[in-house]
């Protein structure tokens, strides 16, 4: 941000404003109940949050196109590792994707019936 | 193809001992080709190059800015080659991930540093495998600790065996002997130790040595684990008992309460005995079925698995059953508490 | 680039000039990208951290869900609050530094300060509690009497990824009220200008940024599934 | 090297770099990135050797079917060569050492553009090193450089935590290194120094900055997570909760697929810069050769899933993955047939970094086109986990990049140190590590072929001759490494003064003295003409 570029405090204060806005109404919209889109909600949110914090906060707006093309290029690569991988997860065939069991301890040699788990209702 | 140097007995290539074998030897073979092709090709231009050109005898060097169409040509035609390699590769790894309906299914299990086989029939061995010739072989595989890697190079075969997934791998021999099966996987101390063999008989001989001495099929066990663990209790055969019957289970498309549908194969089996709350049929309570996580051992949950498969007649070849028409498992929308209808 | 003919008088004029630069513009520049860079690798490791719950979140959704449970909405929204106000502080700094306005400076750093230690002090008591009620993976984690007992070994995954997302911005948050110490020891001196604010304005893309990775840990940790009254 | 005191009385005391300030201060307390790049020097050689001596000792270990040494002993020995030779000898040494020296002189600036964070990285890099190498005293680690879980976190009782932690520290270092490079190319070109006529050595280590940067940062949080699983018992990888192996894969490889570009890519800037000296032309076709660094730059970080076909993968994930390996296969094939077109009507001469420069591009070729057997699914399920594997990346490693370097540091010593070494020894030595190569890692593609599996204490008696074979082989390479040690400590001493330009090579690091002042340039130089300017431009073919 070259010096020539000072942002102003009314554009700082409503900056400020709008992201405790935003902050309530994610909170509020996680109450009510959406299924899948709760998620979406509010990754959308935060996304705009975010995107006022750097554009304003971090002076993104004044600063060179070379740190934007910087910025850009880490948020692709962020989402190069997260789309790829969780693109295998979610390709998955069902006997490979993980499961919660354990590996089970050798065969129970006792001829006396197994009670039922501890703590199961 | 030359086998090994006859003087000194150093092996060069790999026996082929699988249909699979010969398939991806041919695609080795292509790559090796171009390999040597273009390792020459740059060999030569250089030596060629190094010698016409060598600052005693060309002095006055021509610059040259370079030419694009020969970049292009020289970035093009290299990727059309790769993409051959790309296209043939991805067949040959399709066939090798689905295995036949009709293979033989044998069940191995890793555990650090030894690999435990056993088949539909009961018999339970360390570090060997007995298969007939030309005979699908499905290999299920699980694993107790770390991952291993289950590779029988003869065949060409190999996958990594995961802790907490099922993976499978399947081979059709074609010659019968003896071939050597790895570890190719770090698995920790005796890694190197983790070996055995594969022995391919014929047909005849090998039937005889499955019906030989063992301890009742598999599914046998399956019924006795069945019986002693007290699921007959709730899970009637005959009729609708507090839980899901599972006479005809066995690859059939189960509907969950929670809307899913799922088909009942090995790994949902597995998961509902070691996490029955995991996935609950429609229409029936969780919380009833005790959770036999950390109480069954890896070999009882593959007899009980057995055990099911042998009630549903579609099972695999080794029960040879008729392929009946699927059933659907949940019971007509009823009260809770009430006894759900039973099917038709 | 910068035109070199009068480089030697710049050299004199600021102190603050390194002797390989041409002038106080490109070191200005060069200490930006090089922040920004730093900022990339920052996004890039706590994305390892996303990546692996955005993947757990898919593949357990309901027991991820089971967890809200334990969730303390109104403790991470003030947090989050709390935060924002840091930010806005640090960006007043940053703008009084560059008009030279020394006392501001301090009192917004100041500021910057106190809103920073509330947040870990919150941070603080959300861990006890916890701790209390026997949430930690691995250490202290009891699967007999976690209220959805059927989803107690997926929880643990979570609060893994909870302890390891919020502990390493809390480790962030320490870094960056260290740094901000510095600052305020060097605004008391007047260190800084209108033509040298660089430090200044370097902690403050820093904070930002763990500002922005607290806005994404906040809905993703706190806000899942479907919660009634709390 | 002992303290680099200039001994010889009659030159003219001119100043350089080494001798305008003396005492162990000025040297660990440097901000100079020349001096920064001769501590990294010998720094990684000292790794370098601690992690060629435990390669000699399995190679011995294998002599026998049985194994020599106890199968704990092996463990240990190859996962501290790993991990060694990867993260402290081949991802600091060329951008580091030739890089971290030549980059600002050959872009016409006084200095890097964070001189202090330069010697921070150094330290950063020593302490990595010292927990290494406690790891190492204290008794090793035995999961294999790749730390794959759940073995490292739940059934290893090695080192894992300290090696791990020494391999994260490490990390910092090389992305502080690359942070650096980024910042000077961008920020610190002399005038006229345009992007077009930036030299293809700054290419290629900007490319490797980028990755640096961009890939470092995700081997630090995958480490950092498998040490608190470690700690915690439990975590998110661990099978028994439900966790995931592959997950630690999918991040690990993440970056370690691009972190072998880090390895190789410098070399390929090396290589550019001694292919068009000693042939005394232009490059062939400079602007496909700096594109294609920056197409393997963003191309490494979406081809990791190669190195996990056989774990259960989905389908369409291993199909996309082979197809983006072969796309990266392209841009370094492009590079060998370009260094191949820049000799054609040039004058070549046979000095001993063009001796290295024909080992890399034939190995690096054997090596890349082996590549093509891993990318291919088919061939992968055939040698995936084999010694096939091991000889890639060795072809790749050693051939390639362990040459480029020999090749950069016998290219530069006379700049670095203002001597001349011995002609004839260096051919030899050369001749040595070529033939010694190929005599350890041939075998070891036939040996991948009839299916023996890595990292295997004991094996199978057939594959005795081969083995037997590459260990002969691994003894004569270390002795072709031993070689130069001597006699460029014999050029320090009594080396014969080499002038500014002893190869008569274009480039700004070749218009100063040699070696160059603390602050390389009296004046910024201004740049008028191309890169490699060997003579006016007569022919465009094609």
């Amino acid at each position: 941000m070259t010096s020539s570029h000072i942002p102003s405090t009314k554009s700082l204060v409503s900056v400020w404003a709008a992201l405790i806005c935003l902050t309530w109404t994610t909170v509020g919209v996680s109450y009510i109940e959406l299924g899948e889109l709760n998620v979406v909600i509010a990754l959308l949110i935060a996304l705009i949050k975010a995107s006022l914090v750097a554009w304003i906060f971090m002076g993104v707006r004044f600063s060179a196109p070379m740190t934007r093309l910087f910025v850009v290029a880490g948020l692709v690569w962020l989402t190069i590792m997260i789309v790829i991988t969780s693109g295998d997860y979610a390709t998955r065939r069902y006997d490979n994707r993980p499961k919660s069991w354990t590996p089970t301890p050798p065969a129970n040699t006792s001829t006396k019936p197994i009670p039922p788990a501890v703590g199961n209702k | 193809m030359l086998a090994s140097l006859p003087l000194l007995d150093i092996p060069l290539f790999p026996p082929v001992a699988s249909a699979q074998a010969r398939q991806i030897d041919y695609l080795y073979f292509f790559i090796s080709a171009v390999t040597i092709i273009m390792t020459l090709l740059i060999f030569v231009a250089i030596v060629f190059f190094a010698y016409k050109y060598r600052r005693s005898a060309h002095p006055h060097p021509t610059q040259i800015e370079g030419s694009t169409k020969l970049e292009l040509f020289w970035s093009i035609t290299p990727f059309l080659v790769m993409l051959v390699m790309f296209a043939w590769g991805a067949q040959l790894y399709y066939a090798a991930q689905n295995p036949p309906k009709d293979a033989m299914e044998i069940f191995v299990t890793g555990k650090q540093w030894m690999w435990k086989i056993q088949y539909p029939n009961g018999t339970r061995l360390i570090n060997e495998l007995y298969v007939p010739v030309g005979q699908p072989v499905k290999l299920t595989m699980a694993s107790e600790d770390v991952i291993h890697s289950f590779s029988i190079p003869a065949f060409r075969v190999r996958h990594d065996v995961v802790p907490g997934t099922y993976n499978n791998l399947w081979f059709t021999p074609t010659k019968p002997g003896d071939y050597r099966l790895y570890c190719t996987e770090y698995c920790g101390l005796w890694h190197a130790k983790m070996n055995g063999w594969v022995h391919v008989r014929e047909p005849k001989e090998w039937s005889a040595w499955v019906s030989g001495g063992s301890q009742g099929s598999l599914s046998e066990q399956g019924q006795k684990q069945f019986q002693q663990l007290g699921c007959a209790t709730c899970h009637l055969l005959d009729q609708q008992g507090r839980c899901p019957n599972l006479r005809g289970l066995y690859n059939k498309p189960v509907q969950l309460n929670n809307g899913q549908t799922v088909t009942a194969n090995d790994a949902y089996l597995r998961e509902s005995i070691l996490n029955p709350n995991a996935k609950v049929v429609s229409g029936f309570e969780p919380d009833i079925m005790p959770n036999f996580k950390g109480q069954v051992s890896e070999e009882t949950v593959i007899q009980l698995i057995a055990y099911v498969k042998s009630l549903s007649p579609s099972g695999p070849a080794f029960q040879q059953g008729s392929q009946q028409p699927p059933v659907v498992i949940a019971p007509k929308a009823a009260t809770p508490k009430a006894q759900p209808a039973t099917r038709q | 680039m910068a035109e070199l003919a009068h480089a030697d008088d710049a050299a004199i004029a600021d102190p603050s000039l390194r002797h390989h630069f041409a002038n106080s513009a490109q070191q200005l520049d060069a200490a930006m990208l090089g922040m920004w860079t730093f900022l990339i690798t920052e996004v890039l490791f706590f994305g390892g951290m996303f990546t692996a719950y955005a993947i757990y979140r898919t593949i357990y959704s309901e027991a991820f869900a089971s967890t809200s449970h334990y969730m303390n909405v109104i403790l991470g929204g003030t947090n989050t609050a709390v935060l924002i106000c840091s930010s806005l502080s640090m960006a007043m700094a940053v703008r009084s530094a560059q008009l030279s306005r020394y006392k501001t400076v301090v009192i917004s750093l100041i500021l910057t300060m106190i809103f920073g230690t509330v947040f870990l002090v919150v941070k603080y008591f959300e861990y006890s509690e916890k701790w209390r009620e026997g949430l930690i993976p691995g250490i202290k984690f009891d699967t007999v009497n976690y209220h959805v007992p059927q989803y107690a070994h997926e929880a643990q995954i979570l609060f893994f990824l909870y302890f390891a997302m919020t502990g390493m911005h809390a480790l962030h948050m320490i870094v960056g009220l260290g740094l901000l110490t510095y600052l305020v020891v060097k605004a008391r001196q007047k260190a800084f200008n209108a033509s040298y604010y660089t430090p200044v304005e370097m902690i403050g893309l820093y904070w930002h940024f763990v500002d922005v990775v607290w806005i994404f840990l906040f809905p993703l940790l706190y806000l899942i599934g479907n919660r009634g009254p709390h | 090297m002992a303290t680099l005191v200039h001994s010889n009385p009659q030159a003219a005391e001119e100043v350089n770099y080494l001798n305008v300030e003396h005492g162990w201060k000025s040297w660990l307390l440097t901000t100079d990135h020349k001096r920064i790049a001769i501590l990294y020097l010998i720094s990684i050689t000292l790794m370098f050797f601690v992690g060629g001596t435990f390669a000699v000792l399995f190679r011995i270990n294998l002599l026998s079917p049985e194994g020599i040494f106890s199968a704990e002993t092996y463990n240990r020995l190859f996962s501290m060569h790993g991990i060694i030779m990867v993260f402290f000898f081949l991802v600091p040494s060329i951008p580091a050492t030739l890089a971290n020296f030549f980059i600002p002189i050959m872009i016409g600036a006084k200095d890097l553009a964070f001189p202090r964070i330069n010697l921070l990285s150094w330290y950063i890099y020593i302490v990595g090193a010292v927990l290494a190498l406690y790891a190492v005293v204290r008794g090793g680690v035995d999961t294999g450089w790749t730390f794959y879980t759940p073995y490292s976190s739940t059934y290893s009782n090695s080192y894992v935590l300290a090696a791990a932690f020494g391999v994260f520290v490490a990390g910092f270092s090389s992305i502080l290194t690359g942070l650096n490079f980024i910042v000077t190319v961008h920020k610190m070109r002399a005038p006229g120094m345009t992007w077009s006529r930036l030299p293809l050595f700054v290419w290629a280590n900007y490319a490797t900055g980028l990755i640096q940067v961009l890939g470092t940062p995700v081997l630090a949080i995958t480490l950092l997570l498998l040490a608190f699983e470690r700690i915690a018992k439990v975590g998110i990888f661990d099978p028994r909760i439900g966790g995931d192996p592959i997950l630690f894969q999918h991040l690990f490889w993440f970056y370690s697929h691009p972190a072998v570009y880090i390895m190789i890519l410098p070399g390929m800037g090396v290589i550019s810069e001694i292919v068009s000296c000693f042939a005394r032309k232009r490059i062939f076709g400079y602007n496909f050769i700096a594109f294609s660094s920056m197409a393997i730059a963003v191309l490494s970080f979406v081809v990791w899933g190669h190195h996990m076909f056989l774990t259960g993968e989905s389908m369409y994930t291993a199909v996309s993955f082979s197809l983006l390996s072969m796309m990266v296969a392209v841009p370094s094939a492009i590079k060998v047939f370009n260094w191949t077109a820049t000799m054609y009507k040039g004058s070549v001469s046979f000095d001993t970094p063009m001796l290295y420069a024909f080992g890399f591009i034939g190995l690096f070729t054997i090596g890349g086109l082996t590549g093509l057997y891993l990318a291919s699914l088919g061939t992968d399920i055939a040698t995936h986990g084999t010694y096939f594997i091991v000889a890639h990346f060795h072809y790749v490693m050693v051939g390639g990049m362990v040459m480029a370097f020999m090749g950069g540091l016998h290219f530069w010593w006379p700049k670095m140190t203002g001597r001349m070494y011995s002609e004839s020894w260096s051919k030899f030595a050369a001749l040595l590590v070529f033939v010694g190569f190929n005599l350890t890692f041939f075998p070891q593609f036939i040996l991948g072929y009839l299916g023996m599996p890595r990292r295997y204490h004991a094996y199978p008696p057939e594959f005795q001759v081969l083995n037997v074979l590459s260990t002969a082989g691994a003894s004569v390479l270390g002795v072709g490494y031993l070689i130069p040690m001597i006699y460029f400590a014999y050029s320090l001493r009594k080396g014969p003064k080499a002038g500014p330009n002893p190869w008569g090579a274009a480039g700004l690091e070749w218009q100063i003295q040699s070696p160059p002042t603390t602050f390389n340039f009296d004046e910024t130089p201004t740049v008028k003409e191309e890169a490699y300017n060997y003579g006016p431009l007569e022919e465009i073919v094609g």
